[in-house]
């Protein structure tokens, strides 16, 4: 086994213990730490990758956005130290068999579907490809999609601002 | 209670911070947190239970009593040539003053003259003391807003005046200098060079003063609009001095009712209409400079003669009811001293300005945010030993 | 305003006050039924205008209580001082803590010192004593406390 | 000449000489693993004492002359005291967090060392997109000072922690934005392509007025986002006692301290890079003369001569201004900083598309 190989399986396992532990926690703040963990170790396997474009993103993004926009919410909302109830019995298989199933469906397909080594030549992630892969109009390019999703983001930051405008005069 | 004969063994039977206590408080979304008894912006031992929603603070309600020594029973015990000296650990910062309210108090029930050299030695000495408690008080702000140091420069010069009280009283911060009838001793020879050399070297330091803070912009900001307090208000919550005077309320004792010699000084009352941190503020810088000119005009005129009047060796103050009041660095400090005839008080009371000024906490912060708090904090200028007495 | 005028005026004003001259300020005796609507008139009436209620103390004279406050007005500059005699046993004013706001914190002060309660006081809980002081209130002349206090 | 440059390659070529490809790479790993935690044990000692002497200076005190010559083994003698000091976790505090908080604040000012060029082609990891690099594993820095003032189970933590979310969060941005203005002019993410582009002078001569406001900008969001005076909020004494970290002793509580001045350095090393050339001597255009006399002076100087003079502002900053309040503090960064930077993006882009700098 190759140092490389070793790296993938830790960052592998880093990435799927703390998803387990994420979900089973019962300390929410905790989860959310596990969560990030898990995020890192994805962006991990990204720099693995040697895509640390896209690796930057993932910690930007999910890291610097998302935990810490969960993390915010838990503080407004939940005391310090609680733990979360015991869920149901019923849930608790309930929500095992929804992530069987759909363990179930990503290894059907990888299963149905081999893996065959392209034969086109390498093209090298840099930045300014992915810039013009990303603001290209031509074939492949990625021009429609990226500014769909900024017109979604935007109507979400206008949604928000509306929403955070509104409550203030039911306060006093 | 916990008694110097008791050891507390068990840690859990010390009661909890009365966190349940606040009234008016602790509805949803509400924080209550205690600020002090140990507290980098409390100065002191004053304990704050503060309400907060978010930085927004909906109440505060201040606990005293951690540095309570019960000051005005003790008096009640000691004659009137020692109880003066009781009072110099009230307001530490304005020890010559306090020692001033309560001779002037004893003089006044015993109709003792007290001799002009005296006088006029009584009241350079109250001046220099303001100049070194508004000192302190700025260098102090300064480090409640977040600047650490203005603290080392007003320490720089603060400490040339604790050279000179040093030299005459044999005293840094608890002088002890004034008894019934005068002063304890004669000034020092080199007292007036002294003087005039920290005139000179103040005056520069003043204006250095002004730079380093007053005309910065995040510190006007900080202060402007900040604590507000208005002058109705003011009067009713009994604020003196410049805590009361930054709200344009005319309450200078030194010229409502001069005591010593002021009334022979030249010497603007400082009044600002703010009404807000920044003209507290103010007024304080600019109380030095009146308190510089004050200095000035008497320091080359120190009559001869003595600096102590011909008094009993004991002293009886007759039955009756006396009241004085001076003007100490934080406002209206007011003796009042019930006498049964005997050589002790049967009754005295301080009238402390930080005790009314600190009243006054509460109205004014309402509503603002946690960071202004220290700001008020900082300008009302709270002595806890003053408050706790 | 000279102290014969403020006698006259006050003698208007509550008829059963009891007057005092021989300190600096002219000293004022109400009964504390009387003292809270009292109080309101030196507040509002134009003429006295008492705004600052500068000190606000209690004595204890061993036979009975007696609430000082000495009040100055800030538009006249013009001093009296209010006594109030007050039964021992068990000593009851009206609070002014709406009139002097300052008053608040300096009857919570009196409350635990002398004991006197304060009708109407909006808070009236230990300001300086520690939480749950029991007993009785150190500053009456009857206060023993063999372990902190030093007799000379 | 003598230069780190030698060492590095020196060593490179002795190791894949004497081992095998995987092993060398194990060994240059360990060494580039001691190296950085070396190096942050000497700035740790270095930045500590010189903040100390940086405000005694400014506060007319001596500052630590006691211990060693000069004083200069004080932070030494302090770090060993912390060493001994007894760590305590609080009773109702997330024992976990609480713990791993401390640990994630140094990992991460740990992996912003990666690709710092300390000298001419001395350097970790030269990442292609260097300065995302280094701006996005920054924010994983907030982080563990939320989770500090969580697991604290501390009032004053949870709001230090609070006002420190919303501080790095807005402030991350403006300091973005005027990255991307040196990125739009280099075209480059890559550090090192950045430094060879200003091989004919600093960007911030050649740059023109947006260069030197995204500069002043850098200066305020870093500042901002280190959490240091006059942005303290999150650790702001007289307010919070001492904000995400009242509860931390010993050497957990230094740990932090540690990555606050790392975290300065780092910082202080990007905007060297950025708008002072990093390693790259004084240059004034093609005047070959000059230039090379510059070149005399070692690479590794110039780039730590630049971090330190910019260490030595933010410490100005620190002794002399006054503590900005929380609304303030939001105000100026999404009412003037974000706007001004943006349009000084605009400004720069047409700039580097006009070819209109030096």
């Amino acid at each position: 086994m190759s140092g490389s190989t070793i790296i993938f399986y830790l960052l592998a396992a880093l990435t799927l213990v703390s998803a387990v532990l994420a979900v089973t926690t019962r300390m929410i703040f905790r989860a959310a730490i596990y969560l990030l963990f898990s995020l890192i170790g994805i962006a991990g396997i990204y720099f693995w990758l040697q895509y640390e474009f896209i690796a930057a993103v993932q910690i930007v993004v999910y890291v610097g956005g998302i935990v810490v926009l969960i993390i915010f919410s838990i503080f407004l909302t939940q005391q310090a130290g609680d733990e979360l109830p015991k869920q149901k019995m019923g849930r608790q298989l309930f929500s095992a068999l929804a992530a069987f199933c759909g363990l179930a469906l990503v290894l059907l397909q990888i299963a149905q579907h081999a893996f065959v080594e392209t034969g086109g030549e390498v093209v090298a992630p840099t930045v300014a490809n992915i810039g013009n892969q990303m603001l290209g109009v031509n074939d492949g390019g990625y021009a429609l999609p990226f500014e769909v999703v900024s017109i979604l983001l935007l109507a979400a930051l206008v949604g928000c601002i509306v929403i955070a405008l509104k409550s203030k005069p039911e306060q006093t | 209670m916990f008694r110097e004969t008791e050891i507390v063994k068990d840690v859990s039977s010390i009661p909890p911070f009365p966190q349940d206590a606040v009234q008016g408080g602790g509805g949803a979304g509400d924080l209550i947190i205690n600020v002090g008894p140990q507290h980098p912006a409390t100065h002191g031992v004053l304990h704050l239970v503060i309400t907060l929603n978010g930085e927004t603070i909906k109440k505060v309600e201040p606990h005293l009593g951690y540095i309570h020594r019960s000051i005005e029973k003790m008096c009640e015990s000691l004659t009137y040539r020692q109880f003066i000296y009781v009072t110099s650990r009230m307001d530490y910062l304005s020890a010559h003053i306090n020692n001033h309210a309560c001779a002037l108090c004893v003089e006044k029930g015993m109709q003792i003259e007290v001799p002009d050299r005296a006088q006029v030695i009584r009241v350079i000495m109250d001046e220099l003391t303001r100049i070194a408690s508004h000192e302190l008080w700025w260098g102090a702000m300064a480090m409640d807003i977040g600047a650490f140091t203005p603290f080392f420069h007003a320490f720089r010069e603060r400490e040339k005046i604790n050279e000179i009280m040093e030299e005459t009283c044999g005293a840094r911060l608890t002088m002890n200098y004034y008894v019934p009838g005068g002063l304890r001793a004669d000034m020092h020879p080199d007292f007036q060079k002294k003087v005039k050399e920290f005139i000179v070297l103040f005056k520069r330091k003043i204006d250095e003063y002004d730079e380093l803070v007053t005309g910065n912009i995040i510190f006007i900001n900080r202060m402007k609009g900040v604590g507000m307090l208005s002058k109705e208000d003011a009067v009713s919550f009994g604020c003196s001095g410049p805590a009361a005077r930054g709200s344009g309320v005319h309450c200078d004792i030194r010229k409502l009712y001069p005591y010593a010699v002021y009334d022979k000084v030249e010497f603007d009352e400082i009044l600002e209409t703010g009404c807000d941190s920044l003209a507290r503020y103010m007024v304080r810088i600019r109380e030095m400079k009146q308190s510089v000119r004050i200095i000035e005009q008497l320091i080359d005129h120190i009559p001869e003669g003595d600096f102590q009047a011909k008094t009993k060796a004991v002293l009886k103050l007759p039955k009756g009811e006396f009241y004085t009041r001076v003007e100490t660095a934080r406002g209206e400090l007011g003796v009042y001293i019930v006498s049964e005839g005997a050589t002790t008080p049967y009754r005295i009371k301080f009238r402390s300005p930080g005790f009314s000024n600190l009243s006054a906490l509460d109205s004014m912060a309402r509503g603002s945010k946690l960071g202004d708090l220290v700001a008020m904090m900082g300008t009302l200028d709270l002595v806890i030993p003053d408050i706790d007495r | 305003m000279e102290k014969e005028e403020l006698k006259t005026k006050i003698a208007e004003l509550l008829p059963a006050a009891t007057f005092e001259e021989s300190g600096e300020w002219l000293n004022i005796l109400v009964t504390p039924a009387d003292w809270l609507s009292f109080a309101g008139q030196l507040r509002h009436d134009e003429r006295l205008l008492f705004d600052y209620l500068f000190c606000l103390t209690c004595i204890d004279f061993k036979t009975n209580l007696t609430m000082v406050y000495h009040l100055s007005s800030t538009t006249f500059r013009h001093n009296i001082v209010i006594k109030s005699v007050l039964d021992r046993a068990r000593p009851e004013i009206e609070s002014v803590s709406h009139i002097w706001k300052t008053a608040e914190f300096h009857e919570r002060e009196v409350y635990e010192m002398f004991g006197v309660d304060f009708l109407n006081h909006p808070d009236l809980r230990l300001l300086i004593l520690p939480d749950g002081w029991e007993g009785k209130n150190p500053m009456r002349k009857d206060f023993e406390d063999p372990v902190n206090m030093i007799k000379l | 000449m003598w230069s780190l440059t030698n060492i590095s390659t020196g060593i490179h070529d002795w190791l894949i000489q004497t081992f095998n490809p995987t092993w060398a790479l194990i060994i240059e790993m360990v060494i580039a693993g001691i190296a950085v935690i070396g190096l942050f044990a000497v700035l740790g000692l270095v930045l500590v004492l010189m903040e100390r002497r940086v405000a005694a200076w400014m506060q007319i005190r001596l500052g630590p002359n006691r211990v060693g010559p000069f004083g200069l083994l004080q932070s030494a003698a302090d770090t060993v005291k912390l060493l001994v000091k007894e760590g305590m976790t609080p009773d109702g505090a997330d024992k976990f967090l609480f713990n791993l908080a401390p640990f994630i604040a140094m990992m991460v000012a740990m992996l912003l060392m990666v690709p710092i060029a300390f000298a001419k082609d001395f350097q970790l990891w030269d990442l292609n997109i260097g300065v995302l690099y280094v701006s996005a594993v920054s924010s994983i820095m907030v982080i563990s000072i939320l989770m500090a003032g969580w697991a604290s189970n501390n009032k004053y933590s949870l709001m230090g922690a609070m006002r420190s979310g919303a501080q790095i969060v807005s402030y991350e941005l403006s300091a973005g934005l005027s990255i991307l203005t040196i990125v739009v002019l280099t075209g480059s993410l890559n550090i090192n392509d950045i430094i060879i582009a200003q091989a004919d002078g600093w960007w911030i001569f050649k740059g023109h007025i947006p260069v030197i406001i995204s500069f002043v900008i850098f200066i305020i969001a870093v500042t901002a986002e280190t959490n240091r005076a006059p942005f303290d909020l999150a650790e702001a004494e007289s307010e919070l006692t001492s904000g995400f970290h009242t509860e931390y002793s010993g050497m957990k509580f230094a740990l932090f301290f540690l990555a606050e001045y790392i975290n300065v350095f780092i910082v202080c090393a990007i905007g060297a890079t950025l708008f002072l050339g990093g390693w790259m001597p004084f240059h004034i255009g093609n005047w070959e003369s000059f230039n090379h006399v510059m070149d005399y002076i070692p690479s590794s100087i110039w780039f730590f001569g630049k971090t330190f003079f910019l260490i030595f502002v933010i410490m100005w900053f620190r002794w002399t201004f006054p503590r900005l309040r929380i609304d303030q503090l939001l105000n100026l960064e999404w009412r003037y900083l974000l706007p001004i930077s943006m349009f000084n993006l605009l400004l720069a882009t047409a700039i580097a598309i006009l070819g209109w700098h030096f």
